[in-house]
């Protein structure tokens, strides 16, 4: 019991001081404080691996008990991640199914669902028909790939009226990059009618552009996002509805996993982690996946203020 | 005379001041963390840490010395680990034996600094044939090396290696780090270059006045060009380590080592117009700064503070080295007759 | 026979530019015939509102002789900061006083730079590269790291209001923001700045040798001064805009542009040496790099490849006129 | 004395300059009336161009006071100095490179009333008239920078005209001049006393100095030596008292009999600068080439040395040919060449002397890739020693060293390379009396060791003493070859300027 109280959990996570990693921290600090464990959440500057890779280094070097990291570029941290583990730290990851150095990887859905999901709502808001393209932060991130992968594949399958018009586009997670890159796609393909985005930031560079000429109703915007981040065009009908997963109960679960693993429980599938999303997780090797996408869109986006 | 003249200049020299920082940020973050700052864990941690931004600020010094800048060092590293990579993925296999897979890693290495020498062959015929401004020359190549590296990969990693790779980035002898080990290497290796032979003193006689050179009858196309190549040599050795120490390559690892990699050559005291610049200077401010970033890591400040402190600690030591130079101007004008 | 041209018409860098525009521009109008429209022209002016104000400001550094790499911080500081601020004590208060505070605040910050430039002699690269990651570290460390969508409704309100809006016969959609507006009166101020009064010729003076300044009685170190908390408030005017026009107060945007800003302006014409550059050449080469970026879509060149198409197109523009001068530098002896 | 003092629109009393370390100039007393011409005379490093910032305004004197038209002047700097009439010609003319000649010329009369905006009208009004009074015509619209160095000297020596100045203050303003332009000058400068405006004028050209000017002061080692009405000087005391010894000139010795060709030039030509520039130098032989403003004759000497490439024409050295418009090429054929500027052509002011003198043999002195420093310093310490440089220590940086020690830290380079021609432009520009008679020993003793020597000057006395043949240039071409040692320097002059 003692030495449940002086365990030293840190999450690293891509970035520090975004609203997704804040909310996520808003979710440790609840396990802190439930279970009176050092719980804290640290993350690097600059969304550079190098820089988290460091950071882990360090977080080794004082000695932590268990890591749960959200991995900005999975292979990278391998290396990193296997010295934490034979110094005997307990590794969880988040968002990196691949991940070879973990104990778990915890993830809020299978990635390719996630998409498929975004591009139901799409389809439908199209009438199945009509070209469309899609956006991901950077073409070096894999979750993006995943999910834009998972909803093209979900197109081709069921919906064969539709057409996705040019490459992947890149926004460097930048909302600037977003809005030129709509105005191009635009202009490139003028009988455009759906868009989907990947970064959280993506929506909103392209419902701005989607505003700025007027084609609220014309068109169909669905992408991952947050609704303070798109909640300004979810109320204009710029952009239509938005996914994601919540952060916060994200980082509780990687945080309860963590001590599952020092107290040498086992994880089941089927098994409920007693978090919303997490109830019936499924096990698939290394990787748990729960059911804990959320669609938001602008009648229910109250119900999530972050 | 001379006894005293030297202990002056010793002391007067602005790798002195930089030395004095290092032992200080180092005394600081002793006192506030004793167990964990000076624990045997966190010093190899921090020795495996530096090198790879460390080896390109060594970079970024030798073009500065000329009075130019490398800003596609970062490219240049992750092209020259892609290339690498693919070989290693495509040719080697995880499952093979040792002393097989030490071929191919050989052959991979070869290639790497191969990509790395002809990266800044490129930089060099810009800067020394075509006259572009260093600043812009390597800012557009840089773009270019790193959009090569993302038209080969697509733009994600590069991975699945045989054990033997993790050896450049991960392993120690005689409990010393091997990147810390290359990073010495080339810090020795260039402060010779710097020193010890004719090319280094043209280089910084060009930085200093490159008119002058001219007259003087150096070779300075094939001055700049050599400057630029051994610069994408050294980018190369930190790509090959931070693929190591990533266990992969991708065309965006390290990109914030940039700007690093220049506030360490400038904190060293190199001047960034050419002319003055010392690899001990270098050595020191990369000290300082991993020194301030571990401990500050240790006492979980904001890691948007560190950024902080390291542009006020750039300034305060240009501050003190300027005003001191002021001081001490009079001192090397001797009464000529 | 070309009489009216200046004399060095055609070997100036913003004939060159505007050659490569216009090049660029029959390519990518015979790939596809919709590229010619008003609407990728209205389009393309509103992505070069915010970088023309910060080109504008950054060319004017490399006359005075010097460079300045923390421009883009400084427009997201004082774009973030008055965000808060008018959040926490005035959040309905009009947008020209909040736009008001942002260029206060950048030129407060410019201040610094200028202190440190012209007051204790330290070399330029230095001081702004160190004042670049101050003034990040602060804004994220102190002021606030979070993504800001709520703005003050005045700065949305400033976002919606447009000059020119509607669809062409053809059916080409434009629309030219309020925001067009705020770049003219920066070039007009600038310009009248650099060509009409002593304090801009002594901009250029300084540029060209500051010994030689010094000694005819220019106050160099106010007119340094001058430059760097003028940059400073063009960064704030341009920071405020980009943050109402995009709608959001996003803290790491814009650090990361300044190097492609200065290629712009270079490209244009400007010497890193100081004492060179033009208005007309500033606003060429942002032209050049916004088509360039904005329309590689249009083109049919891959996204895998734009990186290296941008990397190429900077060493075409700035490696043609250099190569040129050294040839015309080794002509003359 | 005291009256003197009353009615001085200078007046300086016990100045002292210090630079850390340095004593510029210690105690000086120093007049100047009303409409008077003083010639401030003094070797390198006397203290004549600190004395010149110090009435400018530009360095603030350590002790002394300065009263400028009768008013105490605590706290003086550029602006103050010039509102009260004071205007400078400086030694390295501080023109602004990317500017116009119009904007150059006017800027600083602009700035004395105080002007907030440009007009560019009332700007090209000024300099066309300050052009007009000293008679020349350069393009009102080009840039300073496209002028050749004695234009810009021109247009420097305009701006001063342009104020209503009461004082101009000229710190070696001939140095780029022809003997054409010099007279005109000094027409210019007599002008200017008519109307009451007081001159100051610093050179090295001793004979110009004493026809210009009505009061001499002489300084050394930053005091004060000599000071007396012109007519009681002439060149021979007055480098008495500049150096504290006497120098006399001796002229060159023959060339030896039979002494084989060493160099051929052969119709060397560059289209709009030179053209069939041929000639031969022999062993021993010290060539000179002179001619007016645009001759032609720096653009010759960087073509021998390959900064200039030629259209046409072809280079021997000893038989074998050697590549043009190739610096290197140039060096391997053991040419050597000490430019015009040895501040920003000649020298790396920042690095040691040491440095500078090496850098020319660092190859020699390289084995197994690492150099051999301990023969390196040795080396260069030794050609030090041979020139009689004057430093304290090798490893001082050479901007720490005086103008004429400079130049033979320039010459020690090229000399420690043991090249068989060497190209000197303006071999003695900026160098004091002392001092450029030592240059002329070295360049005799150095012909006489069987090097060939090109001596590019317009410094008539200079050429006497030192050449044994002397080709006169002009647009472009050769129109005339002289026997040194026969040759007058009134036969020489008239050729030049005919
Ligand atoms: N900024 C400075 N710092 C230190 N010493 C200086 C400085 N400026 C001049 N000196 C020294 O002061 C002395 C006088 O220099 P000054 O330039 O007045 O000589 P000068 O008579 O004009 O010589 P020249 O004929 O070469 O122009 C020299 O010894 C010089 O080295
Ligand atoms: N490339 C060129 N094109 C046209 N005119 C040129 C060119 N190069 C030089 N000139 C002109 O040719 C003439 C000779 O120039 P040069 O510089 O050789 O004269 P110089 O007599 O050596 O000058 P200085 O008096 O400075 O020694 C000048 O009128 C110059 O302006
Ligand atoms: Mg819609
Ligand atoms: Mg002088």
């Amino acid at each position: 019991a003692a030495e449940a109280h002086s365990k030293n959990i840190a999450t690293v996570v891509k970035i520090a001081g975004i609203q997704w990693f804040n909310r996520m921290e808003e979710g440790v600090n609840k396990f802190a404080e439930e279970t009176g464990m050092n719980a804290f959440q640290v993350g690097p500057a600059q969304a550079d691996p190098q820089q988290q890779v460091a950071l882990i280094e360090d977080m080794i070097a004082q000695g932590v008990d268990a890591l749960a990291v959200v991995p900005m570029s999975p292979e990278a941290l391998e290396p990193v991640l296997g010295r934490a583990m034979e110094a005997g730290i307990a590794v969880i990851t988040h968002e990196a199914a691949a991940q070879q150095n973990t104990a778990y990887d915890l993830e809020a859905f299978v990635n390719e669902d996630f998409g498929a999901n975004l591009m139901e709502q799409l389809a439908t808001c199209m009438g199945g028909e009509g070209e469309y393209a899609v956006f991901v932060g950077s073409l070096t991130s894999q979750t993006h790939n995943q999910w834009v992968d998972g909803a093209i594949a979900h197109q081709e399958a069921n919906y064969p009226n539709m057409t996705l018009v040019g490459d992947k586009n890149e926004t460097f997670d930048d909302a600037e990059q977003a809005y030129t890159k709509a105005q191009e796609v635009l202009r490139a393909f003028p009988n455009i009618k759906g868009m989907q985005g990947s970064a959280s930031t993506d929506v909103a560079g392209i419902g701005r552009a989607i505003e700025e000429r007027g084609m609220e109703d014309a068109t169909c915007v669905f992408g991952t996002s947050l609704p303070s981040i798109a909640g300004q065009y979810l109320e204009t009908g710029a952009v239509d509805g938005i996914g994601f997963w919540d952060p916060a109960v994200a980082g509780e679960a990687m945080n309860k996993l963590a001590v599952m693993v020092m107290n040498g429980e086992e994880v089941t599938d089927g098994m409920d982690l007693g978090l919303p999303g997490y109830e019936s997780i499924s096990l698939d090797g290394k990787v748990i996946y729960g059911q804990a996408w959320v669609n938001v869109n602008a009648d229910n986006m109250a119900d999530y203020p972050f | 005379m001379t006894d005293h003249a030297s202990t002056k200049t010793i002391t007067s020299a602005p790798e002195f001041r930089l030395l004095i920082i290092a032992v200080f940020v180092f005394g600081l973050m002793s006192v506030l963390s004793p167990d964990r700052f000076l624990s045997a864990q966190n010093l190899t941690s921090m020795a495996f840490q530096f090198p790879e931004f460390a080896i390109l600020a060594l970079a970024m010094t030798i073009t500065m010395l000329t009075g130019g800048i490398d800003l596609s060092v970062v490219g240049v590293a992750n092209l020259s680990a892609v290339v690498a990579a693919i070989i290693l993925t495509q040719f080697a296999d995880p499952a093979m034996p040792a002393s097989q897979s030490v071929i191919w890693l050989s052959f991979a290495i070869a290639a790497a600094l191969c990509i790395g020498a002809l990266a800044g062959l490129v930089n060099g015929c810009l800067v020394a044939f075509f006259g572009l401004p260093p600043i812009l020359a390597t800012l557009g190549s840089g773009l270019v090396f790193t959009g090569f590296a993302i038209a080969m990969t697509g733009g994600s990693a590069v991975m699945g290696f045989p054990d033997t790779v993790a050896v450049i980035g991960n392993a120690q002898v005689l409990g010393i780090p091997v990147p810390l080990i290359l990073f010495a290497l080339l810090a020795i290796v260039l402060h010779l270059i710097l020193t010890r032979t004719a090319f280094g003193l043209r280089v910084t006689m060009f930085g200093a006045n490159p008119l002058a050179a001219l007259y003087a009858a150096i070779d300075i196309n094939r001055m700049l060009i050599k400057v630029y190549v051994i610069a994408g040599l050294f980018s190369s050795v930190a790509g090959l380590i931070i693929m190591s120490r990533a266990n992969s390559a991708k065309a965006d690892y390290g990109s914030s080592y940039l700007l690093l990699a220049v506030l360490i050559a400038v904190l060293g005291g190199v001047n960034p117009y050419g002319g003055y610049g010392r690899v001990i200077g270098v050595v020191l401010a990369v000290l300082s700064m991993q020194f301030l970033s571990s401990g500050l890591n240790m006492l979980q400040v904001s890691n948007f503070a560190r950024e902080l402190i390291w542009g006020a600690l750039l300034i305060l030591v240009m501050v003190i080295n300027t005003h001191a130079v002021t001081a001490l101007r009079g001192s090397f004008a001797k009464t000529p007759k | 026979m070309t009489g009216w041209l200046p004399k060095d018409f055609w070997t100036r860098n913003e004939t060159l530019v505007a050659g490569v525009i216009a090049l660029f521009c029959i390519i990518a109008t015979l790939s596809d015939p919709r590229f010619f429209t008003i609407t990728t022209v209205s389009d393309l002016l509103r992505a070069s509102i915010v970088i023309g104000i910060l080109a504008v400001g950054a060319m004017l550094v490399l006359v005075s002789g010097g460079i300045d790499v923390s421009f883009t911080a400084i427009a997201v500081f004082a774009m973030y900061s008055s965000t808060v601020l008018f959040l926490a004590i005035w959040p309905d208060a009009p947008w020209p006083l909040i736009f008001a505070v942002s260029v206060a605040f950048g030129a407060f910050l410019g201040a610094f730079n200028g202190f440190f430039i012209a007051f204790l002699g330290l070399p330029t690269l230095i001081v702004t590269l160190g004042t670049l990651s101050i003034f990040r570290g602060f804004l994220l460390t102190f002021i606030g790291s979070q993504r800001i969508s709520d703005l003050p409704p005045d700065m949305r309100d400033f976002s919606r209001g447009v000059l020119a809006r509607g669809t062409t016969e053809a059916g080409n959609f434009y629309s030219i923001p309020w925001a067009a507006l705020a770049l003219v009166f920066v070039i007009v101020l600038t310009w009248f700045i650099l060509k009409k009064t002593m304090l801009g010729r002594s901009i250029y003076a300084i540029g060209g040798s500051v010994e030689s300044a010094r000694r005819i009685g220019i106050n160099v170190k106010w007119t340094q001064f001058f430059v760097y908390v003028y940059v400073g408030a063009l960064a704030g005017l341009a920071g405020i805009i980009h943050g109402s026009v995009g709608r959001m107060a996003d803290p790491f945007s814009l650090v990361g542009l300044e190097l492609s800003v200065i290629a712009a302006v270079v490209l244009g014409g400007a010497r890193l040496i100081g004492g060179y550059g033009t208005l007309t050449g500033t606003l060429l080469g942002v032209a050049l790099i916004v088509i360039v970026q904005n329309s590689l879509i249009v083109v049919g060149i891959p996204t895998t490849w734009q990186s290296v198409t941008i990397g190429i197109l900077i060493l075409l523009g700035t490696g043609v006129p250099a190569y040129r001068a050294k040839r015309a530098a080794a002509r003359a002896g | 004395m005291s009256s003197d003092h009353d009615t001085a629109f200078i007046d300086l009393r016990a100045i002292t300059k210090r630079y850390a370390g340095v004593t510029a100039l210690d105690s000086v007393d120093f007049t100047v009336q009303p409409g008077e011409a003083v010639c401030l005379a003094g070797e390198n490093g006397s203290g004549k161009s600190t004395l010149i910032k110090i009435i400018s305004g530009v360095e603030p004197a350590t002790e002394g006071t300065v009263r400028i038209a009768g008013k105490e002047r605590p706290y003086l700097n550029p602006r103050i100095s010039a509102a009260a009439g004071v205007m400078v010609i400086f030694q390295d003319f501080s023109l602004f490179p990317n500017l116009s000649v119009a904007e150059n010329i006017a800027f600083a009369t602009q700035l004395s009333t105080h002007e907030r905006f440009f007009k560019s009208r009332a700007t090209r009004e000024i300099a066309r008239k300050a052009l007009d009074r000293i008679g020349v015509e350069i393009d009102l619209d080009a840039r300073v920078e496209t002028l050749p160095v004695a234009q810009k000297q021109l247009v420097a020596i305009c701006r001063a005209l342009a104020s209503q100045a009461q004082l101009i203050i000229m710190d070696e303003p001939t140095t780029a001049l022809t003997e054409k332009e010099v007279r005109r000058l000094q027409g210019i400068i007599r002008m200017l006393k008519d109307e009451g405006v007081a001159v100051i004028f610093v050179s090295h050209k001793l004979a110009e100095v004493l026809e210009v000017s009505e009061k001499v002061v002489v300084l050394r080692n930053g005091k004060k030596v000599a000071e007396g009405p012109a007519t009681d000087f002439d060149t021979q005391s007055l480098t008495y008292h500049m150096t504290g010894r006497d120098v006399p000139e001796v002229p060159p010795s023959e060339v030896m009999a039979g002494a084989e060709t060493l160099m051929h030039v052969e119709s060397l030509t560059k289209e709009g600068s030179f053209a069939d520039i041929s000639f031969d130098l022999k062993t021993g032989e010290v060539l000179g080439i002179t001619g007016l403003l645009g001759s032609g004759r720096t653009s010759v000497a960087k073509a021998l040395f390959g900064l200039v490439a030629p259209d046409a024409g072809s280079i021997t050295v000893e038989g074998k040919p050697v590549p043009t418009g190739d610096p290197q090429a140039a060096s391997m054929a053991r040419i050597g060449y000490v430019p015009e500027d040895r501040l920003t052509e000649g020298l790396f002011l920042s690095q040691s002397i040491l440095r500078n003198v090496a850098i020319g043999r660092l190859d020699a002195h390289t084995s197994g890739g690492f150099l051999n420093m301990a023969g390196l310093v040795d080396e260069a310490s030794d050609w030090l020693k041979r020139l009689k440089v004057k430093a304290p220590d090798v490893e001082a940086p050479v901007q720490s060293l005086s103008g004429g020690n400079q130049q033979r830290v320039a010459l020690a380079r090229w000399l420690s390379r043991a090249p068989r021609v060497l190209v000197l432009n303006g071999p003695s520009v900026g160098v004091d009396v002392g001092s450029k008679a030592d240059i002329h020993d070295i360049i005799r003793d150095l012909a006489s060791q069987g090097i060939g020597i090109i001596v590019i000057s317009d410094d008539l006395p200079e050429l006497l003493a030192t050449c044994h043949r002397i080709l006169v240039m002009r647009d472009g071409r050769i129109i005339d070859e002289l026997d040194g040692r026969s040759v007058t320097e009134d036969d020489l002059a008239h050729r030049l300027a005919s």
